[in-house]
């Protein structure tokens, strides 16, 4: 089976990459990063199943920095859409000095 | 019958995906999302991961999507938007590079069966009897509370500064 | 004094205090109120000032070379270790160090009116830095040090200084920067290149001493090497960043650059410089070319001193004539000459500092810098008068004061090997008058023609107690400077010879590179530690890392003559 | 110096080494001035203050009060007391050395001042016969200008500081000339330049006088610099800059007219040209009248300005091993003292006529020492400090009364111009008085110190050997040097003290002599000018008529007493260049030339007296423009306005140009020029920074495209 886990893996983290080139709005993209995540988690799991138990663990910890970072993200977004009164990623350019 | 299971979780995964990158109503996108972390834990159940399975559901499919509608619900964005996928060039070059890594991907996969290492690999056995002898909770709580005890202890307080933050972030500016 | 010294074991933890307790003073600074901060500052620094005395009785001149060593391995792996020892230079480097700060804090006590805390955390950490260098006996070390210095000097010019103090701090910063990264390239070739024998890596000083050399490979470290040392001097024509970060840097920060930070780049000339590479060092191009700049620096300063309308730029440019001189002195390589500008460096830092505080009372007072806006103030403030008349005098070299000991040095040395440069750089005396008279002049004497200046204060007791013991010392060491150059001698003698002796034919170093085996037997001890060659005569060379490049008594007594 | 007892101290030379002669507290003489200094600079700081804080309360204080503060009576006795017990102190140790035949100086060491490698400069003192001649006059004369300030500067605000500098001055002067060595003595050297420009300056307030000071001290710096050369050189040369020890080892080590001894002579001839003012240092000393006038008579007639010939006469074996040095130094004090002189007949301000004639004095002593003739050179600096210091301090009681009576009536006339005076013998007869004696001893009149003291350096160069072209040219501008000397002073007495009274009527009134303490003084150094001279007649002369035949005592006294110092050089002047000769250029001996030069002189103040008295002098303010040549020489051969043109604003110009163009345009738009190149640099990299995040998310992705390409491909 890891085989085949592996195959899904990569196809569930093209779809997520796929989202985040073309989406535009912001919760989206985060969505499809999201989705990237678990690809990932996906293929640590799957190796895990062989290769003894970190794997898993380190799922675990992918899963909280991905809560945290969905914390943070949502706020941020939150906080723009305030500015802006918009999640289109292109209506603003700030990510520079 | 595993396998057949996990063809139907693998199909259900791969059109929530879909359906997250093409359903131009936000909380649609939500749903098939959480549609795909379901099939994906169920996934993680034939891997013998249960406890993973158990938290996904949960904390992934269960809080974080209910976070992520209720920004969608609070910021009013549960209507379709138009514009929210890219056209011509952009999206061009967004399959132009998804594909290229997609095409990676196949070429490093395909054949993977074959690989030779795999026949190294040693077997699901020293897990199932890992679950047998400590349970599913046990095996993964035992090396997270002694070998990794620095990293969980550091998590949590990723998670309290990430809290702090996001608290910070959004709140009214006075 | 000797006995208490001895029964505290001040040789073995005074230069980790004297590092170390900056920093932990910080903490203090940070911990007091707004108000309190530089009184805590003030106080913090006038200790470290009299535990560092204690160098002077503890200090034997007729001991090793190096003292106070110490060594604690850091990085082993790269062979870094926490290195620290001083010789006679470094000795007076960092007691004027420890001297400048708290004169400089007390006298900064009114111009510093916001962010104190930051402001005295800053210059606690500069002392780190500044001691930091001249203790260092492990090239990671120093070249740590060397930049840490950069950064607090950085905010202290951006933060509280003048109206362009950004340009003025970027200015500074990314120049002394630039120049120290070039360093760094030539320290790692050095270490990698110390290592070309089989020896393990270490950065020590006395182990990369003495590291075989083409004469090519010298001239590009040489020039690596100067490079930053000159940008730190500053030697013409390198030195435009010095007006601008001493016009916008507050007092404090101006004494302190002036007195002290510019002495790095000249030690750096004497302890890595001339050491290191003998053979590019006394290579007769490169002599010209440095003896030349610092002569140029000398009259060309000089002369774009005298037009200067802003008094401080005026004392800024003062200090690139006075450090030509001792590049004069260290670049004659002769013994007179390296003391003479180890004077001036020493004399320097008290006179220019002493300048600097002036100003900036000045500047407290009337809120200009500008030479005409002032005049006849000898008449409304007779102390600040005096003391700005005698350490102007000090500035141009007055014999009897500070200034003309180390000037008469340095040229009198530079004579014996070069005449037509000392003849040149004799003529700055003239033209030190020149820039330095028609300021004293317009500021203190004519006619009190200016409403503004007619109510301004004298001195207060708190100006006086920081310009008292400046005068004092320069008075002092142009009377009496013997005890430092005893105790600076060895030290001065060791570069010297060690130079003289490494290229005397010009044949050691490549015939240790064309044989490795008598490289080992001349460079390295039996414990694998390289030594410093003093002279073939094997009883002058000798001894373990901490007491290595001793040179026996009879030896320092030595006529030359 | 008489041939015979040359030759018999000369054998005896390092027979009787520092025979018996032990000083009485050599140190303390030095510490006297300096103690001096102290008291009266913490006294001045402390009414300095004390002004200030009136002046900051927008007062000014009352100085005529008649309480005057303790800060202004306590330096009237400092002040002159430290001089007093000095010139007691070397009182003592002349008279201790007079009995004693002493043939190597007495060196007193206090401590090592600076010391590294070969190099030791002791901080020593040396007393020998020329530094305690020397020390007799700065005391002696010194003391006495400090009695007569007490009453010219009574009144003025800054009184406790002008004893200060004073005092200051006397410590550094006698570093001077008691240093053992080369750097010793450039202590003093530059400390005596550092109190003259501050006494200069005294009134700072004036920018003209503080102008006048920073020029004399920076035109000094420009002799120090020379003086410093000389000490690199001598030092590369023996390896040591004690006087003793190069001395003694010159005629060894060095070749006789050698290039090394010429280049030390030369440099050194730059360094005492700067202190004494000679051509073409000398124009800073004319402008140094702008300071007080005892300061005048003190620093820039009596002492300071004398430095250079005393540098001179103790590296008299340097000099006398280099003859182009030597030739050198008497041809510049002959022009400078020609030169002077012309521009003296055509000054209006006492003091200038002064200055000038202090210029051309200083010529004549460098002409002395120039050929040899070291003791002659001496002897004039020593009875033209008697004289001169007279002058100055008589003109001082002039202008102190004129100044009194213009303020009085507030007529803004000029104090010091000797048109606006005038007749005043009548109301100050006993500055009148001792005036004429010193102007008799400058004109060269017998039996005044100066007809003895000239005359033997104008015989000296007239026969200096070798007898060539340029010794008898020489010899004819120092007579017709002597001849205007006496002219100018005539014509300056004539105009202040004879004919009609030109200040006016109601000014007259307060015309007074000088009161006690500054009268005595001049009496003092009267009775110097007069008797100063018969210390060292020529034996020729003493057995002519012109010393009683044989009456005078002390004939050739100087001459011996520093014959110590001064038989090697003449030794080896003697063994180079032959001996003096016998008659002068032109034929005739010493006695008769003696005789025309006195006829001369006299004729000259005579006819000159009733030249001058005869012709009708008119106020400042009604007289005309000189014109002409007049006018040239009015305007001292515009030397300052050629060296403005030549030397200062080139410079200034240069330095502005450095400035503007080098630093800033070129060196530092070098560097900012790179600053912007990064900058550009940066800029251009800035392009791929939109900011919007779908481009990072794009680039991101690319970026793990790559790293995935080349992992996997």
């Amino acid at each position: 089976m890891l085989v085949e886990a592996l195959v899904l893996s990569a196809i569930l983290f093209v779809i997520g990459t796929l989202g985040v080139l073309v989406r535009r709005n912001a919760i989206i993209m985060f969505l499809c990063i999201e989705l990237q995540l678990n690809a990932v988690n996906l293929s640590f799991v799957a190796f895990s199943r062989y290769l003894g138990i970190e794997g898993q663990i380190y799922v675990f910890f992918v899963m909280t920095v991905a809560a945290a970072e969905a914390a943070v993200g949502l706020a941020i977004i939150i906080s723009i859409f305030r500015h802006y009164e918009s999640v289109n990623v292109e209506n603003f350019n700030l990510l520079k000095w | 019958m595993a396998d057949i299971l996990f063809f139907i979780f693998a199909a259900m995964a791969i059109g929530g995906g879909f359906g997250v990158v093409l359903q131009k109503n936000p909380v649609g996108s939500l749903l098939f999302m959480v549609g795909t972390l379901a099939s994906v834990a169920g996934i993680y159940v034939l891997l013998d991961a249960h406890f993973l399975a158990a938290i996904q559901v949960m904390v992934y499919a269960g809080a974080i999507m209910v976070l992520f509608l209720f920004v969608i619900m609070l910021l009013n964005l549960g209507h379709d938007y138009r514009d929210d996928i890219k056209s011509g060039l952009g999206l061009f070059a967004a399959f132009a590079v998804t594909g290229a890594i997609a095409g990676l991907l196949a070429r490093q996969l395909r054949g993977a069966g074959d690989n030779p290492l795999l026949a190294h690999f040693p077997g699901p056995e020293g897990m199932e009897q890992l679950l047998a002898e400590q349970g599913a909770i046990g095996a993964i709580a035992r090396p997270l509370f002694t070998d990794y005890v620095v990293a969980f202890e550091l998590t949590g307080i990723l998670l309290l500064v990430a809290l702090v933050g996001a608290v910070a972030i959004a709140k009214r500016r006075v | 004094m000797s006995g208490l010294l001895q029964a505290s074991a001040y040789e073995s933890w005074i230069l980790h205090a004297l590092i170390w307790l900056p920093l932990l003073g910080i903490l203090g600074v940070l911990a007091s109120s707004e108000e309190r901060a530089k009184h805590f500052a003030f106080a913090w620094t006038s200790g470290l000032f009299v535990l560092s005395l204690g160098l002077l009785w503890a200090f034997d001149p007729a001991g090793p070379l190096f003292q106070f060593t110490s060594d604690a391995p850091w990085i082993e792996l790269w062979g870094v270790g926490y290195s620290l020892g001083i010789d006679g230079i470094s000795l007076f480097m960092i007691l004027l160090t420890t001297f400048i700060m708290p004169v400089a804090i007390l006298g900064a006590y009114r111009y510093i009116g916001e962010k104190r805390r930051a402001f005295y955390a800053l210059m606690l950490l500069l002392q780190t830095g500044i001691v930091g260098v001249f203790a260092s006996m492990d090239l990671f070390l120093f070249y740590i040090f060397f930049e840490l210095t950069l950064v607090p000097m950085y905010f202290i010019v951006g933060v509280w200084g003048g109206e362009r103090r950004v340009y003025a701090a970027v200015k500074f910063f990314l120049y002394t920067a630039l120049g120290s990264l070039l360093m760094l390239v030539g320290i790692l070739y050095l270490y990698i290149q110390a290592q070309a024998g089989g020896a393990p890596p270490s950065f020590h000083y006395l182990e990369l001493l003495g590291t075989p050399l083409t004469l090519g490979e010298q001239l590009w470290l040489f020039a690596a090497f100067a490079l930053a040392f000159a940008i730190k001097v500053p030697l013409f024509p390198f030195h435009t960043w010095l007006p601008d970060a001493h016009v916008e840097a507050p007092t404090p920060g101006s004494v302190v650059l002036a007195a002290v930070l510019l002495k790095l780049g000249a030690y750096g000339f004497i302890r890595f410089v001339l050491p290191f590479f003998p053979d590019a060092a006394t290579h007769p191009t490169v002599v010209m070319v440095m003896l030349v700049l610092g002569v140029v620096g000398i009259i060309y300063a000089a002369w774009v001193a005298a037009v200067q309308p802003d008094a401080k730029k005026l004392v800024a440019y003062t200090s690139v004539a006075h450090m030509g001189f001792v590049v004069l002195g260290i670049f004659a390589l002769t013994l007179n000459g390296l003391q003479g500008g180890l004077l001036v460096m020493i004399s320097h830092g008290i006179s220019t500092g002493a300048l600097f505080l002036l100003l900036g009372m000045l500047y407290e007072r009337r809120h200009t810098r500008l030479i005409e806006d002032f005049g006849g103030l000898a008449r409304v403030a007779p102390l600040l008068a005096t003391a700005f008349v005698i350490t102007a005098l000090a500035t141009i070299g007055v014999p009897g004061t500070s200034g003309f000991v180390g000037e008469f040095l340095a040229l009198l040395g530079t004579w014996e090997r070069h005449p037509i440069i000392a003849l040149v750089g004799t003529t700055g005396v003239i033209f030190a008058a020149y820039y330095m008279l028609p300021m004293v002049q317009k500021i203190l004497f004519n006619e009190l023609d200016r409403e503004e200046n007619r109510t301004m204060p004298d001195l207060s007791g708190r100006e006086i107690a920081v310009l008292a013991p400046l005068v004092a010392l320069m008075v002092l060491l142009g009377v009496f400077p013997t005890p430092v150059l005893d105790r600076m001698e060895p030290g001065a003698r060791a570069v010297v010879e060690y130079v003289e002796e490494t290229t005397r034919d010009g044949s050691l170093l490549e015939a240790a590179r064309l044989d490795r085996v008598d490289t080992q037997s001349r460079f390295v001890h039996d414990s694998g530690r390289h030594e410093l060659l003093i002279s073939p005569d094997p009883t002058w060379s000798l001894s373990d890392r901490s007491g290595a490049f001793r040179i026996p008594d009879d030896h320092i007594l030595r006529d030359e003559g | 110096m008489s041939e015979s007892t040359l030759s018999a101290v000369a054998a005896d030379v390092g027979q009787v080494a520092g025979g018996g002669f032990d000083p009485v507290l050599p140190g303390l003489i030095l510490l006297l001035p300096l103690l001096g200094f102290a008291v009266n600079g913490a006294l001045a700081l402390a009414s300095g203050s004390r002004s200030a804080t009136a002046l900051r309360e927008g007062r000014e204080e009352d100085h005529a009060s008649s309480a005057r503060p303790l800060t202004h009576t306590l330096p009237t006795w400092v002040g002159p007391g430290v001089m007093l017990a000095a010139f007691l102190l070397t009182a003592v140790n002349f008279v201790g050395m007079l009995g004693v035949e002493l043939a190597e100086p007495v060196i007193r060491t206090y401590w090592t001042w600076m010391a590294t490698g070969a190099l030791s400069v002791e901080a020593a003192i040396q007393l020998d016969q020329l530094s305690l001649i020397m020390m007799m006059v700065i005391t002696g004369v010194g003391f006495l200008i400090h009695v007569f300030s007490v009453g010219y500067m009574k009144e003025d605000p800054g009184y406790p500081r002008y004893f200060a500098y004073l005092n200051l001055f006397v410590f550094f002067m006698l570093t001077l000339v008691m240093g053992a060595n080369f750097p010793m003595m450039f202590v003093g050297w530059e400390g005596v330049g550092l109190c003259s420009y501050l006494l200069i300056g005294f009134w700072f307030r004036d920018r003209e006088k503080a102008n006048a000071g920073k020029k004399a001290f920076i035109v000094n710096r420009v002799g120090d610099f020379g003086l410093l050369v000389a000490m690199f050189i001598l030092f590369a040369v023996f390896g040591t800059l004690d006087y003793q020890a190069i001395f003694g080892a010159a005629p060894d080590t060095l070749v006789y007219g050698g290039a090394t001894v010429t280049a030390v002579t030369l440099f050194l001839l730059l360094g005492a040209a700067g202190k004494s003012a000679q051509v073409p240092l000398y124009v800073w000393l004319p402008d140094a009248m702008a300071g007080p006038t005892p300061v005048s008579a003190l620093i820039h007639a009596a002492t300071m300005v004398t430095a250079g010939v005393y540098l001179v006469a103790r590296s008299s074996v340097l000099f006398a091993m280099a003859p182009v040095g030597a030739a050198a130094v008497a041809t510049v004090g002959a022009i400078t003292a020609l030169f002077a002189a012309t521009i003296a007949l055509k000054q209006y301000d006492i003091k200038k006529v002064l200055a000038y004639s202090t210029v051309s004095q200083l010529g004549f002593m460098f002409m002395g020492v120039g050929v040899g003739a070291y003791a002659a050179g001496v002897f004039h600096l020593m009875t033209h400090a008697f004289f001169k210091a007279l002058l100055f301090l008589g003109a001082g009681a002039v202008i102190h009364s004129m100044h009194h009576a213009l303020h009085a009536t507030h007529k803004d006339w000029d104090a010091q111009d000797m048109r606006n005076m005038g007749g005043l013998r009548r109301f100050m007869p006993a500055t009148w008085i001792t005036m004429w004696v010193a102007t008799l001893a400058i004109a060269g009149i017998w039996p005044f110190a100066g007809f003895f003291s000239k005359d033997e350096i104008i015989w000296y160069v007239g026969t200096s050997a070798p007898a060539s072209v340029l010794y008898t040219v020489l010899w004819g501008m120092a007579i017709a040097t002597a001849l205007l000397t006496a002219f100018y002073m005539t014509r300056m007495m004539v105009m202040t003290f004879h004919g009609p009274n030109r200040t006016g009527g109601a000014e007259a009134k307060h015309l007074h002599e000088a009161p006690l303490n500054m009268t005595i003084p001049l009496g003092i150094l009267a009775v110097l000018s007069v008797f100063g001279g018969w210390i060292n007649v020529p034996g020729s002369v003493r057995d002519s008529f012109f010393g009683g035949f044989g009456l005078l005592p002390m004939s050739d006294w100087l001459d011996r007493w520093l014959e110590p110092l001064t038989a090697t050089a003449y030794q080896i002047r003697v063994d180079q260049l032959g001996a003096y000769a016998s008659t002068s250029p032109v034929g005739g001996g010493h006695v008769l030339w003696g005789a025309i030069a006195t006829g001369l002189a006299l004729a000259v103040v005579i006819i000159g007296a009733r030249v001058v008295g005869s012709r009708e002098i008119r106020p400042a303010v009604d007289s005309p423009e000189p014109t002409g040549f007049g006018k040239i020489l009015h305007d001292k051969w515009y030397v300052d306005e050629l060296y403005d043109r030549i030397l200062v604003r080139p410079i200034q110009s240069l330095s502005r140009a450095c400035w503007r163009w080098i630093d800033q345009v070129i060196i530092d738009g070098t560097v900012n020029a790179v600053g912007s190149m990064a900058r550009g640099f940066g800029w251009f990299g800035s392009l791929v920074q939109t900011g919007q995040l779908n481009t990072y998310a794009f680039i991101l992705t690319l970026g793990a495209l790559v790293v995935l390409g080349v992992l996997i491909l």
